[in-house]
């Protein structure tokens, strides 16, 4: 047993105080609010990098939608070990990330899946390959080791009867999937908007787009939490998925506000790239944030045959709990 | 013919050819100045030049003219201040640390050997260790806020100014130690007068390296936690590829360290105005 | 530490025998094998040797800078285990600061003593004007000539108003002139503040002007006393004195000595 | 009581009072050795002790049990030698690189005021800049194969060489100038003569400090774009968690360093050995 | 480069002027301000002066380590501006290469001329008996006394075989019987190799002793020549021209010209 909940759960509080000083810079957060702050929780969140498919979050943090709801959010953006870390240690006792979640959950009891928001709609490009079966023989490029990019693309090859590592060599090639592509290094990877259009400008092709293909797995932003936190606070993380699924309509009529929260949380200047990405994005903001138990199976397979057999003795169920999901509803 | 006619047909070492001209009493008085920026704005005009005539790809090399914009539009935007202080604190915290403890610790290390006999192997095995790797445990160690980046600054800046300061401590000239030690002086006393002076080259450079140091920890510890910082920024403009911005992060980060460089520079030749110029 | 008790001897040197430890080959050397003296309170005594016998290093002992492996070295009663602020040294190469001027470089002894600025700044100018560096004051070490670091060097070591006073050649880089008035200065002081002294010189002529004993060693390395020589000399002593025929006696007498000791 | 008597009371710096016995005579002749080792031995224990006694999580500081036996798994699997050779080969090239091109290049900036006024301010810039983030760029300047890592090894490491080389150089007692120069000797045979025996220690320390950098790029290096290396399995290791193995990288390359260190050090002991203690 | 060609002198110095900038205040300190001087190939010139005159500052300049501002300075018909092979100086201070033996040492100035290894070798331990330090071959210069060293310094420049060799008080450490020695070989070794040779002391006897001629600069900085007196002692010399009346009488001329220009 390492830490306890109670230490979690104070050192969330602790750094939203930061959170405090930049939400009175942030453009809507009133002064006003910041004197009703006592009554709100505080909570810190954490997701993996930045991208589109957050939209909602980051107009729920603009429009500070969470106080409606009782909540402060201090939103932090973790590498991928930071994560499993934080939602262990209970530092950060909500996280959403992919099957690194899921091996936070298998090592430590403390930590149980509690949602999604949303599986990530990749599309696959490529340069001087002309269908999916060229593939073979070639180096694709994935972001990280055990994200959601990598996922996709060995679900999207095995859909396609080719074995990651054999018939088709994958390379973590971090933030620079799309500008490998296009100097030839790697011959195809995952991309998402804006960085989809910036491709099509630069004359890739577009081979697949993963939601429109059947048994794609591994592309959720799977959400963790720290349980000792959640007994002591379900209402908490019932009320984040209340407030998200607010932000998350709102992003459909509120198109301009949205496109603000987008630029400044992205640092994406471009308005027309970001216009684009909005639209492509707009219907794969989740209002529903059950995560799918097969979901979890797969990634506990891959994590079993990858890098923590422990995963084998581990069903999905016991480690989901879509309670404050369903809660939602 | 006279000697001092064969004299002036030769050309020396003799003051009196001295340039006289305007330009030539300006260039000389200013020659550090005008050779640096010369240097510099030269690279710029070359990189600026590679990307007009499409040898490149502004895309992933940016040009100066781009980055010119997008700074500009990065600094005139609210993010800006609140990055820059929260880099900043963070540099300050962290690497002022490394200063406060590593001159002293590098000092006793030098001084005392068997002190040094004790920590080197730790030091050598801390140093050698590619602290990167072990980032996402500061997490877990110091927390998300401002102690992991300060401790990640800290602990990547602290070893070039403990090994420098050592190194400077161990090659002090014996023979200005007698002096004191003829007078009984206490180490307290001979680490000001002796060691300290005569280290401050090598201290320096240690300062200096070190800063280096620091600056990649801002970067690295606002790439694994953080929400605000010039770092982030860089990281969140990194992953949609957006050059410019990254470019411009990088030249704020950088300007930063050049002027503390600068600072530094300054105070060594402030302590080391006794010194002769070894160059002709 | 035992209780410092009156003696006969400001110093007492006892068979004291010093052996460098030799880094490259590991092996000692022993630089002074034997060598007894007694020096009195408020005695002058002069050393003299041929090059490389150990002088320096036997000064250096006296003053705590260096181990003894054999015999006694007794300061005022009491075994010398290191460095005291009884005492203070010229070192025969100036060892100057290179980072402080001039009046810093002279201050530094008193500075190490704590002594209050003001006076510190009093004694020290008064000093380098004594060693005639008026003007100089605010130079850097590489900006002086030889002799005047020198005079630096003595400069410090008198400022710092020691009991015992070790020179090791101070004077060898001064012209004829300036030494002469140098060697007067320090009778002078010597005298007035009632110091004891060791003085270390190659001037044959010099050791038997300043000294009330001078003592030759023996070829080095492993130097011993090879004679020790009262100069019963008249003070206050001045420019007759290098004409009185005693004087030149004893001179001759040393300068006897040490050339068979060469042999 | 006479003289003597009183002496012996006296506890000094007698040589004779040396110790005699046994234990303490190979003590003497292998303090360094035995100092250190106890350190580490101590450290080791310390750590040990700490995750046995339920104080930390193991998950999140693995133990040193824990860490040999991961070692040993990894060490015997047929990933390792080939993760070895690829690290070893990239750290050569990148570090070697670094020190052919740094060591001249810090003398010729020492020596040459104009040059080093021309170039000092884009060094301060380059060196100031957090380079890693430029690392992405770095695939596609120079290919996802080694070109790329040995690239970001040789930058991660030639700044503390250069630097420190330019200090030792800028230091050098000038009075050792006059002898070659009143021999007319060339500039090559006064930096062989002079100037590199007398910056030996500030090389050493900037070449002890590049190492470590270039350990760092390493791990850097094969963080993007790898598909073995010793860093890139503790890449891996350190994304998915599994901390026992993250650390036998980190030994495994700082064991590395520390020989590499140690090599260093008795190649500055050689050229050093003409050099007074400090110590008393 | 203008043509090497025979003249009367070996070196010509006229009204040279020397200057230092001083770092600290950017100000010019004259440190030399009117030297004229000729010395015939194959002279032996002394120059005494008081300490800090310039003597070393005119020397440095000599061997082309030091611009001058004013005057000329003219070697063997060609104007000085900068080092040659044809010189050879023995430093006030030893600036020895610490991290080279006493044998590395020696060998230094032959080295950088590229000698054969074989002859540099034979040269140098030659060279090293001859000042007295054989079996002090392999010692490291920290290990030596302040005269070793001085003797290092010495048989470095003696055995790159000069034309002119400029000595800078190279006795200065040395106890009276070795210096004689020094002496005595300095003279010999300039007699049989036919050098030229320009020598700075402050022991009048010494100068007497050695010169030719002996030049006595005024008091510094800002020194002028004061005087320049032939010195017609018969050769060779030995300790008998030392009781030479004449020998004497221009001992005690120099003595008193120098006290007169302290006034
Ligand atoms: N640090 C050292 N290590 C080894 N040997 C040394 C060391 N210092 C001096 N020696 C040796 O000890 C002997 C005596 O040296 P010391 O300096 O005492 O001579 P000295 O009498 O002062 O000579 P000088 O008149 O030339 O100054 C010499 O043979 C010298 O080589
Ligand atoms: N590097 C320097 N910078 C400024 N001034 C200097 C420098 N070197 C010497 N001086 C000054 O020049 C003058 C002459 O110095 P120099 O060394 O030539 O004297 P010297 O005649 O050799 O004296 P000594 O007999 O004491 O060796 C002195 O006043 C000294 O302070
Ligand atoms: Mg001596
Ligand atoms: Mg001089």
């Amino acid at each position: 047993g390492c830490g306890n909940g109670g230490s979690g759960a104070s050192s969330g509080t602790e750094v939203a105080a930061s959170a405090e000083a930049s939400g009175t810079n942030s453009g809507n957060a009133q002064t006003e609010e910041a004197a009703a702050s006592r009554e709100l929780t505080e909570v810190t969140v954490a997701m993996t990098a930045s991208g589109i498919a957050y939209g909602p979050m980051y107009l729920a943090q603009e429009q500070d939608i969470w106080a409606k709801y009782g909540l402060k959010v201090n939103l932090v953006s973790l590498d991928v070990a930071a994560i499993t870390a934080g939602l262990i240690t209970g530092q950060v006792p909500i996280a959403f990330s992919g099957a690194n979640v899921v091996d936070a959950a298998v090592k430590s009891d403390k930590v149980k899946i509690g949602g999604t928001i949303g599986s990530v709609p990749y599309m696959l490009y490529a340069k001087g390959v002309g269908s999916l079966e060229d593939l073979k023989g070639k180096v694709v490029g994935a972001s990280a080791p055990g994200g959601n990019n990598e996922y996709a693309m060995i679900t999207l090859l095995q859909s396609i009867g080719l074995a990651p590592g054999k018939d088709v060599e994958v390379l973590y090639v971090g933030a620079s999937i799309l500008p490998t592509i296009s100097e030839g290094k790697v011959a195809a990877g995952l991309l998402v908007p804006p960085m989809s259009f910036q491709a099509e400008k630069m004359g890739l092709t577009n081979l697949a787009t993963l939601s429109d293909i059947e048994g794609i797995q591994g592309t959720y932003m799977v959400g963790g939490v720290h349980q000792p936190f959640a007994e002591k606070n379900p209402q908490v993380i019932e009320n984040f998925f209340k407030a998200y699924k607010e932000a998350s309509l709102l992003t459909q009529t509120e198109k301009e506000a949205t496109l603000d929260a987008l630029e400044k949380w992205t640092k994406v200047t471009d308005r027309e790239a970001l216009d684009g990405a909005y639209e492509y994005f707009k219907s794969h903001w989740p209002t529903e944030f059950q995560v799918p138990e097969s979901e979890i199976e797969f990634l506990l397979n891959q994590l079993a045959a990858t890098t923590n057999p422990d995963a084998k003795n581990v069903k999905a169920a016991d480690i989901i709990d879509n309670s404050y999901a369903d809660a939602v509803e | 013919m006279n000697t001092s006619q064969k004299a002036a047909e030769v050309t020396g070492i003799d003051l009196s050819s001295f340039p006289k001209r305007q330009w030539n009493r300006f260039y000389y008085s200013n020659e550090r100045f005008i050779l640096g920026a010369s240097g510099v704005v030269f690279l710029l005009a070359l990189w600026e030049l590679i990307v007009r005539v499409n040898l490149v790809d502004p895309l992933f090399t940016s040009s100066p003219a781009r980055i010119w914009t997008a700074g500009i539009q990065y600094v005139s935007s609210e993010g800006f201040v609140n990055d820059f202080i929260a880099s900043g604190s963070e540099l300050l915290a962290g690497f002022g640390l490394a200063l406060v403890i590593g001159i002293p610790l590098g000092i006793v290390m030098g001084w005392y050997p068997k002190f040094n006999y004790l920590v080197d192997p730790i030091f050598n095995f801390l140093y050698a260790s590619p602290r990167i790797a072990l980032v996402p445990l500061f997490i877990i160690w110091f927390g998300i806020g401002m102690g992991s980046k300060v401790a990640i600054i800290f602990l990547s800046s602290i070893f070039p100014i403990v090994f420098n300061t050592l190194m400077g401590v161990k090659t002090i000239d014996p023979v200005l130690l007698n002096v004191p030690r003829s007078y009984n002086a206490k180490d307290y006393q001979i680490f000001k007068t002796v060691v300290l002076p005569s280290s401050v080259p090598a201290i320096i450079s240690g300062v200096r390296l070190g800063l280096g140091h620091a600056l990649i920890g801002v970067v690295v510890g606002e790439m694994t936690a953080a929400t605000m910082g010039v770092g982030h920024m860089m990281f969140t403009a990194g992953q949609t590829f957006q050059t410019d911005l990254v470019f411009v992060g990088l030249i704020i980060i950088a300007g930063f360290g050049v002027i503390l460089t600068s600072l530094v520079q300054l105070l060594e030749r402030h302590f080391d105005k006794w010194r002769v110029d070894i160059h002709k | 530490m035992a209780m410092k008790m009156p003696t006969e001897y400001k110093l007492v040197a006892e068979h004291v025998g010093i052996e460098y430890r030799v880094k490259r080959t590991g092996e000692y050397l022993q630089a002074v094998r034997d060598v007894s003296l007694q020096i009195k309170p408020q005695e002058f005594v002069c050393i003299v040797g041929p090059s490389g016998c150990g002088k320096s290093t036997f000064l250096n002992a006296v003053a705590g800078l260096l181990p003894f492996n054999k015999g006694h070295l007794i300061l005022d009663g009491i075994k010398i285990s290191g460095p005291g602020k009884d005492r203070a040294v010229v070192f025969q190469s100036p060892a100057l600061l290179p980072w402080r001027t001039v009046v810093g470089n002279v201050k530094y002894g008193l500075e190490l003593r704590g002594t209050d600025a003001a006076v510190m700044e009093e004694k020290s100018m008064a000093m380098i004007k004594l060693v005639g560096l008026g003007g100089n004051e605010h130079k850097y070490p590489n900006e002086l000539s030889g002799g005047m670091q020198q005079r630096v060097n003595l400069a410090r070591a008198l400022a710092s108003d020691p009991e015992l006073l070790l020179l090791d050649e101070p004077f060898s880089a001064l012209d004829a002139q300036t030494r002469e008035v140098m060697q007067n200065e320090l009778l002078r002081i010597w005298q007035e503040t009632k110091k004891t002294a060791m003085f270390i010189t190659h001037q044959i002529d010099e050791a038997v002007f300043l000294a009330d004993r001078v003592i030759v060693l023996s070829k080095g390395p492993g130097s011993v006393v090879a004679a020790d020589l009262e100069i019963k000399l008249p003070r206050p002593r001045n420019e007759a004195t290098k004409a009185d025929p005693e004087f030149l006696a004893k001179v001759a007498e040393i300068r006897e000595l040490i050339l068979n000791e060469k042999k």
